[in-house]
């Protein structure tokens, strides 16, 4: 959160861009394309979340402690969901 | 931003701050620390998700048909919308334009209605469809059991993700008609960007949740719909 | 040696946070940081009691190995409520919510935390959430463990199991503001020319707790969620009927509940640098290496909760990786009892009763430390993984740390609270006490633990009777301990000697204004030029 | 009461050896450091106590060397705790091929167990001295936990799901078996005793119960009942997948993944067979979800264990010799 103001357009332009997004992974989802369906879904997902975190809730301009946030609880969630997995995915072995 | 060249102390600076700066990023570190405990929050709906799509992917591909893939992406289209809606009140807010936020704050308002209306409805084709998991569930296809596992992780995350959009509301009403008081200048909207970081988390939540549980089963079986 | 003088510091008039304001309403409505300390005082301390008392009836059920006293219904739900209240509701808050805010702001010079009026939502939160908590004590109370695991607790108990669930789950969240209100005050609100490096090391403690709040308190309210879910409406998520399962509720479960363990003993630690540094006069040894093993302590913690899972049908590759983290989260703790013991080194050490208090933590958390890598050790765990040998060993660290820490923080602070002195003598033997009764309760249950006694056993064969009587004797040495600085505290308040601004003559802001401070915590805010632990400043300004 | 209370548990299994020597070496090093830092704080208590109020001692800030020392060396000392750690339990992990399975059904406040020659016993296991035994475990209502503190093994068992340990006795006698995972009212009553015998003792006792039919013979009669021969059939024509000799073998499943067939993998294709289908088979086998209960299971479990390779010595044609009429109502579940 600044001072900066961000200017109209940029809001419009990633209005457009994060449609085009929707619209590429429902389309996307059709084709079969096995386990990169999943991975192509997840990574439009992320993309579109970090379009939302930098220009709708101004991170790229805000201060460093705040992206530290932003990147700190991401990384934590990523240690919740992989070390659980690697006891899912291990217990054939 | 000139600092109000009035009393050392402007009216809205709270007792316990030195500057309305200090004031501001107090409020904007408090409310991104909250968020990121809400990630965590929806971080344990997320591990369960994995966990069991992991261990029974045919099950959820084909338990999510029932899903109306189009309802999803309305929805999803609408809570982009009123990201932008809420985004550009935050806009207004900042060069004090007070009707403009004020007509931008309702608009958010109008597209959360939308978008919990739709849900309604989604769930309703559910309950008319016996898919609601707990006692009076009856699923046609061939792993009953995981499905309505499925379907207890999509009541679960989305009615978790729906009340999150219900206090959002709330909140929304109580922020329109300060806004309506005039209460917000350039100076001082921190309530507005506070709610706005808010409101776009929950919009990252569903960005998330549409395609994990819409979109998995659409390539394999005759295509979405019942 | 060269030589100290105590810093002399003229005394100032008598307006202070205590008789600012008078009635019921400046209390329950104030917004004051010292005074909210004080309602979690009162709160903190009803709780433990409470707990002790349950404590206390468990104890006096493992007399016999009949278990003849009451029956197994009723014993698992002392054990049950001995557990909740005491984790979550004395251990989580005592010393973050009590301590800690009323440290928190006079230690970085500021005049309140960051939102006073979510500091205030946040005790309305734990009162809400303790009278929900009690309600299902009252009504019938809940038989599940503290560790609420399903499918026990989710379709076969048939106690209150929601409503405690509730109680936690609101309780919860006023920890996580508390956790909120210290990240934002810490980073945000620091006096002029008081660095990150020149904070005393309780701050450094309690910022660590605070990210372990944020960060972990929330995965604990969705799996009690989900746990309500399952048994409320049959949405079942851990069901094994539909391929749910229940070992993903433990490591839901204990995603929170280990760093939680880290949530109890971080601000315990926080306080016995202050302590040590204090009463042997000498910068803290390592300072940096203290400050930077809690925020390992905070990070590793988050790693490691797998060891309780390691019997639990968890597969042995995930037991593997958990085991060398649970080793690794370790070697911070032992860092910074290396670096207390080294600060005493050529010091000028003084035996007043916080000190004794750090001595005894010193010594049991050590102990309580090293019986931990004992679990964290695969092919042991497998043998003492639910029996007594844990039971001692997070008693350990609970009561011989935590408690310890807090009872030391108490004295060592109780002349800022209140403005009066503790009195010396009683201190120091209900110190003493509280030691001797300790290790008599705790040392018998590593061995009865090895011997394969398990937990939560309200009958157990005979053989084990008399260690178990050993340790039943212990607890109500332990117990009268504690109720020693009960009374005295109370007597001190009225007949205490009035105490200066700065009786140990230590070092931090805290110390820089008037004993009880004034509402607004400094006359103007100070500004900091010495490092930290500086014992060597002739005069001090009062600001 | 005071009459010969023991401080240490007995060493009755070959696994029981090694966790004590870890034991002892990690009850040293709990010794030797809390004597070490006790013994530094008493001294320098003693030796650095204040003489008097004007003293201030020298400004040590602390030394990198000394901070690296107590790093470096607790950081190696882990290690080796947790190599050794790691040894030891994974000894204990796989069970050796020769090990006797014994099935173990954990229920609410009790543990009933079965023998693969028939015999069944309720919170008793009579197990041969110097054989090992893989108890192959599963619960029917909550989580309990098998614990045997004499051979130091312990193991949740889990609802829906089977965990096993093994172990092998090497001194006959008597020893505690106690349920570890709280699991409601009569947690504390779910205890019994494990009675290592000497293998002729084990024999006559084994021969001596009364006489049940095999497991697998029990398990033959219940495929019969559940028609799951006719999919499963010996010669391959059926609909389901040929099960002579399948366990144990990896094999490929529809969505390409490779799996271990393995006492899970063949609970969760019989409760509920559509989750991991064989690849190159339709998803048709019924769930037998709710309808087969844990005893039922493990006997099916037995017998599908049991049917080796060289199936075709059975000709297909020939009708299974029909379990005479008593056995089956009894075994119906």
């Amino acid at each position: 959160m600044s001072v900066h103001v961000v200017p109209l357009r940029v809001y419009f332009v990633i209005f457009t861009s994060l449609m085009i997004l929707t619209a590429v992974t429902v389309a996307v989802a059709y084709l079969d394309l096995g386990p990169l369906n999943t991975i192509l879904a997840l990574s439009i997902a992320v993309t579109k979340a970090a379009l939302v975190i930098l220009y709708f809730m101004h991170v790229r301009y805000s201060p460093s402690l705040t992206k530290l946030v932003v990147a700190g609880s991401f990384l934590w969630l990523f240690i919740l969901l992989s070390i659980t997995m690697s006891d899912y995915l291990s217990r054939g072995w | 931003m000139s600092d109000t060249p009035s009393a050392a102390h402007p009216a809205h600076l709270a007792h316990h701050f030195d500057t309305v700066e200090q004031q501001r990023e107090s409020s904007s570190l408090g409310m991104w620390v909250f968020l990121a405990q809400e990630v965590m929050f929806f971080g344990g709906l997320f591990l369960a998700y994995l966990v069991y799509r992991s261990s029974y992917p045919a099950a959820f591909a084909e338990a999510s048909h029932h899903l109306d893939v189009v309802l999803g992406g309305i929805n999803t289209v609408i809570l982009i919308a009123s990201s932008l809606t809420m985004a550009l009140a935050v806009y207004y807010a900042q060069t004090g334009k007070r009707n403009l936020l004020v007509l931008f704050l309702l608009a958010t308002m109008l597209l959360g209605l939308a978008f919990l209306g739709i849900k309604a409805v989604e769930y309703h084709h559910k309950y008319v469809d016996k898919l609601i998991p707990g006692v009076a569930f009856s699923y046609p296809g061939p792993n009953a059991q995981h499905a309505q596992l499925f379907f207890s992780l999509y009541f679960a995350m989305t009615g978790m993700h729906a009340l999150h959009m219900i206090i959002g509301f709330g909140l929304l009403i109580w922020l329109v008609n300060d806004a309506r008081k005039g209460r917000f200048t350039p100076e001082y909207h921190s309530h507005i960007e506070i709610f706005g970081l808010y409101w776009h988390f929950v919009d990252i939540v569903w960005i998330f949740l549409f395609p994990l549980l819409y979109l998995i089963g659409l390539h394999d079986a005759a295509g979405g719909g019942h | 040696m060269s030589t100290f003088t105590a810093p002399t510091v003229p005394v100032e008039t008598r307006e202070h946070y205590l008789n600012a304001d008078y009635g019921v309403r400046s209390w329950l409505l104030t917004v004051d940081h010292k005074r909210i300390a004080l309602l979690y005082l009162a709160s903190i301390t009803l709780f433990f009691f409470l707990g002790g008392f349950f404590a206390v009836l468990i104890r006096l059920e493992l007399l016999t190995p009949q278990g003849d006293m009451v029956q197994s219904e009723t014993y698992n739900k002392m054990f049950t409520m001995h557990g909740i209240i005491m984790i979550i509701f004395f251990l989580i808050p005592a010393i973050p919510a009590v301590l800690g805010n009323f440290l928190v702001p006079l230690m970085v010079g500021a005049t309140d935390l960051a939102f006073p009026r979510i500091n205030l939502l946040s005790w309305y939160i734990y009162i809400l959430g303790g009278i929900i908590s009690l309600t299902s004590i009252v009504v019938g109370g809940v038989d599940t463990g503290w560790t609420f695991y399903t499918p026990y607790s989710s379709t076969y108990s048939n106690s209150y199991v929601i409503t405690a669930g509730l109680g936690i789950f609101v309780a919860g969240f006023s920890s996580i503001l508390t956790g909120l209100n210290f990240i934002v005050t810490i980073h945000k609100m620091r006096a002029p020319g008081l660095t990150w490096f020149r904070l005393p090391l309780f701050i450094w403690a309690h910022y660590a707790t605070a990210l372990i709040q944020m960060l972990a308190t929330p995965v604990l309210a969705i799996t009690i969620v989900l746990l309500a879910l399952e048994r409320g409406f049959h949405i079942g998520i851990f069901d094994p009927a539909l391929g749910g399962d229940p070992v993903l509720f433990q490591h839901l479960f204990w995603f929170y509940s280990h760093p939680a363990v880290y949530i109890m003993i971080l601000p315990g630690m926080g306080i016995i640098s202050e302590l040590i540094s204090c009463f042997s006069r000498k910068y803290v040894f390592g300072y940096h290496f203290i400050a930077f093993s809690s925020l390992g302590i905070a990070v590793l913690g988050f790693l490691v909760w797998g060891h309780h899972l390691f019997v639990s049908g968890q597969s042995a590759y995930a037991g593997l990786i958990f085991s060398v983290l649970s080793f690794l989260v370790a070697i911070p703790s032992a860092i910074k009892v290396f670096n207390w013991t080294a600060t005493l080194y050529k010091g000028s050490i003084s035996y007043q009763a916080p000190m004794l208090y750090a001595f005894g933590f010193i010594g049991l958390f050590a102990i309580g430390g090293l019986t931990g890598l004992f679990l964290a050790a695969l092919g042991l765990d497998v043998h003492v993984h639910d029996t007594y040998f844990v039971v001692a060993h997070f008693h350990y660290i609970m009561v011989g740390g935590t408690v310890m820490a807090y009872l030391g923080g108490m004295h060592f602070w109780w002349p800022k609270i209140t403005g009066r002195m503790y009195p010396e003598g009683w201190a120091r033997f209900s110190a003493l006490v509280i030691f001797l009764g300790f290790n008599l309760t705790f040392l018998p249950q590593f061995v009865l633990g090895y011997l394969g006694m398990p937990r939560r056993y309200h009958a157990y064969p005979p053989e084990f009777q008399v260690l178990n009587v050993m340790s039943t004797a212990g607890a109500s040495i332990l117990g009268v301990g504690y109720l020693i600085p009960m009374i005295y505290f109370f007597w001190s308040l009225k007949y205490g000697a009035l105490a200066g601004p700065n009786p140990w003559g230590a070092t931090g802001l805290e110390w820089r204004t008037s004993s009880p401070p004034p509402t607004e915590n400094f006359k103007q805010t100070p500004v900091v030029t010495e490092e930290p632990y500086e014992y060597s400043i002739r005069e001090i300004k009062v600001v | 009461m005071f009459s010969g209370f023991p401080l240490f548990p007995e060493q009755a299994s070959s696994f029981a050896a090694d966790v004590d020597n870890l034991y002892f070496f990690l009850l040293a090093i709990t010794a030797f450091f809390s004597t070490l830092i006790a013994g530094l704080v008493i001294y320098f208590a003693i030796r650095y106590r204040r003489r008097s109020e004007v003293e201030l001692p020298e400004p040590i800030t602390g030394s990198t060397k000394l901070e690296t020392l107590w790093t470096v060396i607790p950081a190696i000392i882990v290690m080796v705790i947790f190599s050794w750690g790691a040894k030891v339990f994974l000894s204990l992990h796989r069970a050796p091929s020769d090990a006797t399975p014994i099935y173990v059904v954990g229920k609410q406040w009790m543990w009933k167990l079965q023998h693969l020659e028939g015999q069944r016993e309720i919170n008793e296991l009579h197990v041969p001295v110097g054989r090992s035994v893989k108890l192959i475990m599963s619960s029917e209502d909550v989580i309990h936990s098998f614990y045997i503190p004499a051979f130091r093994v312990k193991a949740d068992v889990l609802p829906g799901r089977y965990t096993s340990i093994w172990f092998r006795a090497i001194k006959p006698g008597e020893y505690h078996l106690f349920c570890a995972e709280y699991c409601g009212t009569k947690h504390s009553g779910m205890i019994g005793k494990v009675v290592a015998m000497e293998p002729t003792a084990y024999e006559t006792w084994l021969a001596g119960g009364p006489r049940d039919q095999s497991m697998t013979a029990r398990g033959q009669s219940l495929f019969q009942n559940f028609s799951c021969n006719t999919c499963h059939r010996s010669d391959g024509q059926g609909r389901g997948p040929v099960l002579e000799g399948i366990f144990g073998k990896t094999i490929a499943l529809q969505t390409g993944q490779k799996v271990i067939v393995d006492d899970n993998y063949l609970r969760e294709s019989i409760l509920a067979p559509a989750s991991k289908v064989l690849a190159g088979y339709q998803p048709v086998m019924p769930a037998f979800q709710g309808l087969v209960n844990e005893e039922a299971l493990a006997q099916l479990l037995a017998y599908i264990k049991s049917l080796a390779p060289q199936a075709a010595t059975l000709p297909a044609s020939t009708p299974m010799t029909p379990a005479p009429e008593s056995e089956r109502q009894k075994s119906k579940p």
